[in-house]
């Protein structure tokens, strides 16, 4: 079936379910090497986005480009654009395809160039890294993304506010890596997308 | 957490708004925006726009330095979190007069990546826009490979001399080349005694013991880099001192700016004390500062502690524009 | 307790040693006291001299307010304690000039006894003294039988208004007459959701639980009238503002100035959402404040808390006087 | 043998002591119904007095106006001026008697005029108008002592910073009240004075 403007939304509703839920787990993450906000941050930016697609987008394009500039204008910090400019790069690409791997490879691309972090920095970029590859081969797995966001634990920052920290950033998951777990975590629970 | 707020999640807007309301000869809110405008829109006429902002929680910055001589606009974003490009992009079209925008933005990837798409959303409006990114926190250590160093107290310095530069007349280049010579002669260092409670959260930071402070935090509870018991404030002077002199090496024959900045809840009284100290301790390098102000500029919400920001004045113009009157609610 | 201070003992001094080190263009300590008294002397040439003071920790006032267009010379005693006689004598020989000094004093026992004790010296020396005892705080019962109201943060309006008159070059008896008619005028009321810790005690001087506040305190942690659960901003605004209502009938045909004080660990944010609720409540009565001011102005060191007075501007004289410009560190 | 300047240096060592032992006692009094630094205050006054008089004065008149003007000069607050006063009054009626009745009578009428207190407004004024007279008739005792304080106790103070209290100042002894009474405590153990 693919990717339609219907299970967009409902992979989106799903998320924000999972951001909602998990709103003072992420901040609490955020506490321990950042400024303990990314929670807020995100249930602000995802409840806005349900709000949003609550009227149904015209199109898969249109709805990217609604997702992104709602995350643009309500998340703030690091994550809002970071996320803003993952889905404001799959509206781009989706002119062309609707291909879930090949969007979520072009948000890679542009969250790279965004926040200049390549992977082992540990921030979202190095599960993306990890799991897009799996969405192309249709190989991606809740066990694949657990294990990508807790490798995230290990690693010492090199971007982002946990950065600051430097050695002392190990042995923390990367609180922006465990929210984009949710995001891929949502994806293969709606069905019909992969 | 107890505070004097109503929802906590509308404490910026109605932040905003109070201070818009309480100050309008200053300030002007930009119409849907959390940002604000200079009241005095004559002052700006034909001069290049000052744009600065970030996280709220940092009162009086930023919106306590527009006005004439200062910044043209602020934007403030949600509690330690940065603004959105829009806002930003409000912002930038409230201000300019067709000689340019300078943004100055603090060193945190969240305020760098909203203000760079502020700046592209500009450009496409043919809005010529540069920026300064000021990373004045010496607590890090410095790199190319990693996020590099805060922006913090030290920031107010660089608002005053580009706000003073864009008022006298300056072109956008003129500011941009001023504000990258500036740059690396401001340095601060803090330490605290208390983190801030972040009214969204309803949690401190970090936890101090009631007998321990922290060295090199940063202004959103960002941990430092040692804690230890409580000591004298002289001992604080010779510790943050002694940092800032390794960085830039103290010499008596230059001359050098200093703020030493309240982070919130810390009373004046102890403020002046860590002055006098402080004092002494430059006497020692044979440092008298050209410049001083003591007192809440860079705060960090009920945070308490102390930075401390030492500016060489390596260009004797700069003390001009730090003396330059302004009008503003801070300054 | 954790203090950025040394020796508890050497709070004030130091204190005082640091104010002036770092503000040497508007302050100089007199010889042998805790007193400063203004740098620019030009200015109080053939004036009125204005002295105030008081227990120290309620910083910026009253030293910060020392300057061309404010006082001649402010008094530090120990923390929350009168200062002596004979400093408050020396600073009142310090800025006469032959016109006489007129003293501006917070009615609290110690403080009165004091000032009077020096006038008493200064009158075997043939130097014109008169004074003003400011009583703004309503959250006392008034009564000529009993000590009467507190002074508190509307004294800054106060040293405002003689300061601008001194400085045009009014007499000793018109700075008296003026005063005498702004008194009444002027109207304080406080919020506290914690109180000081004395740093020579090391003590608060009450305790709140992590939910309550005390409306009606004073500056030095003096208890106030009534405790409850802390409540949201618009409801602290509406109890205040009730209080002050009935004291001075709020009328939309007069013009008043607010100011919004900070008691000392009150982030700016607080005082800002507090201001806008307060200006929505002011709205209610159809007043618009024709002058306002938000920030720590008279602190009480660590209390966290806000107060708000209301100054009915019954002479049109005393808008100007107020927008003075003036050279001080504070105001 | 009455008043010499050995025995009044000896009862102001004895008083400064009393003040020194029960210094967080005074404050802890003021804490209650004041600012809480009454202890100190009186303690930074009486231990300069002790250091002036380890310089033996030249005379009864002399050592009253040291005293006075140490406390003036060093106490602040309320208690300095009122504490100054009433040294500074003996040393004025001591250059006509020596007799200590008489002498704090004048100490009392000084205290008086200067805060404008009467019997009954929780002051010091009240122990000191109890007292005076049992100097006078000299049936001073301890137990007299002990007695015109915890009286203070149960008045609603009138003046000073007791008096924002209103009715809640009642049930504590007034802490000014508390160090006159460790004053005539240290007159009358004082041998020779009284
Ligand atoms: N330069 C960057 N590139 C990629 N991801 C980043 C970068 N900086 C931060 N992040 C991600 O953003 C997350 C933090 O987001 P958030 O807490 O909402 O913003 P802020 O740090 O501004 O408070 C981090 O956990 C990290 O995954
Ligand atoms: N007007 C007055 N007349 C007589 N005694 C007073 C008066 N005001 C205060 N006192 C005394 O002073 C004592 C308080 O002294 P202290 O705590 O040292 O000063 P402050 O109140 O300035 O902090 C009170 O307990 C009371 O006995
Ligand atoms: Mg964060
Ligand atoms: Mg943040
Ligand atoms: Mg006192
Ligand atoms: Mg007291």
């Amino acid at each position: 079936m693919g990717l339609t403007v219907n299970n967009l939304v409902e992979w989106m509703n799903n998320f924000a379910t999972k951001i909602e839920q998990n709103k003072q787990y992420l901040s609490d993450l955020d506490t321990a090497i950042g400024d303990g906000d990314h929670g807020f941050n995100m249930s602000r930016g995802m409840s806005a986005v349900s709000q949003k697609l609550s009227t149904m987008p015209d199109s898969i394009t249109d709805a990217f480009k609604q997702i992104a500039m709602t995350l643009i204008s309500t998340v703030g910090g690091a994550s809002g654009p970071l996320y803003g400019t993952a889905f404001l790069e799959m509206a781009k690409k989706s002119s062309s395809t609707s291909d879930i791997g090949e969007l979520l490879e072009a948000a890679l691309t542009g969250i790279k160039k965004r926040g200049g972090a390549v992977p082992g920095d540990k921030t979202m970029v190095d599960v993306w890294t990890e799991l897009v590859p799996e969405v192309k081969d249709h190989s991606l797995t809740a066990a694949k993304i657990d294990e990508a966001v807790a490798h995230t634990k290990e690693l010492v920052a090199k971007k982002g506010r946990a950065s600051y920290l430097g050695e002392r950033s190990k042995g923390h998951i990367d609180p922006g890596s465990q929210s984009s777990g949710y995001l891929f975590k949502a994806l293969l629970e709606t069905e019909g997308i992969l | 957490m107890k505070k004097i707020i109503n929802d906590p999640a509308n404490v910026v807007p109605e932040m905003v708004e109070g201070m818009v309301r309480s100050y309008p000869q200053y300030l002007e809110k930009i119409k849907d925006t959390a940002a604000v405008v200079r009241a005095d829109k004559d002052s700006m006429s034909g001069k290049v726009g000052i744009v600065s902002g970030g996280g709220s929680g940092h009162e009086p910055t930023h919106a306590g330095f527009v006005g004439k001589g200062m910044l043209s606009a602020a934007v403030c974003g949600q509690v330690f979190t940065s603004p959105t490009p829009d806002q930003i992009y409000e912002a930038i079209k409230a201000v300019d007069q067709g000689k340019g925008v300078f943004l100055v933005i603090k060193n945190y990837s969240g305020d760098v990546m909203n203000f760079d798409m502020a700046k592209d959303m500009a450009d496409m409006d043919n809005i010529k826009v540069k920026s300064i990114v000021v990373d004045d926190d010496i607590a890090v250590e410095n790199s190319t490979f990693t996020q590099g160093r805060r922006g913090v107290a030290g920031t107010i310095f660089m608002h005053k001399i580009v706000g003073a530069l864009a008022q006298e007349g300056a072109s956008l280049d003129e500011i941009d080349a001023t504000a990258k010579k500036v740059l690396p002669n401001i340095k601060t260092i803090a330490v605290a005694l208390s983190a801030a409670t972040n009214p969204e959260t309803g949690k401190p930071g970090f936890v101090l013991k009631d007998d321990e402070i922290e060295y090199g935090v940063g202004i959103h509870s960002e941990p430092g880099y040692r804690r230890e018991k409580i000591r004298p404030a002289k001992d604080l002077v010779t510790e943050l001192v002694g940092k800032l002199n390794d960085e830039m090496h103290l010499d008596g024959h230059k001359k050098y700016a200093v703020l030493v900045n309240g982070m919130g809840a810390t009373p004046l009284m102890e403020q002046y004390i860590f002055s006098n100290d402080l004092l002494d301790k430059l006497n020692e390098f044979n440092v008298k500062p050209a410049f001083m102000k003591v007192g809440n500029y860079m705060t960090s919400l009920d945070m308490a502690g102390i930075s401390l920001t030492v500016f060489e004045l390596a260009d004797e113009k700069w003390l001009e524009y730090l003396n330059k009157p302004v009008e503003t609610i801070a300054w």
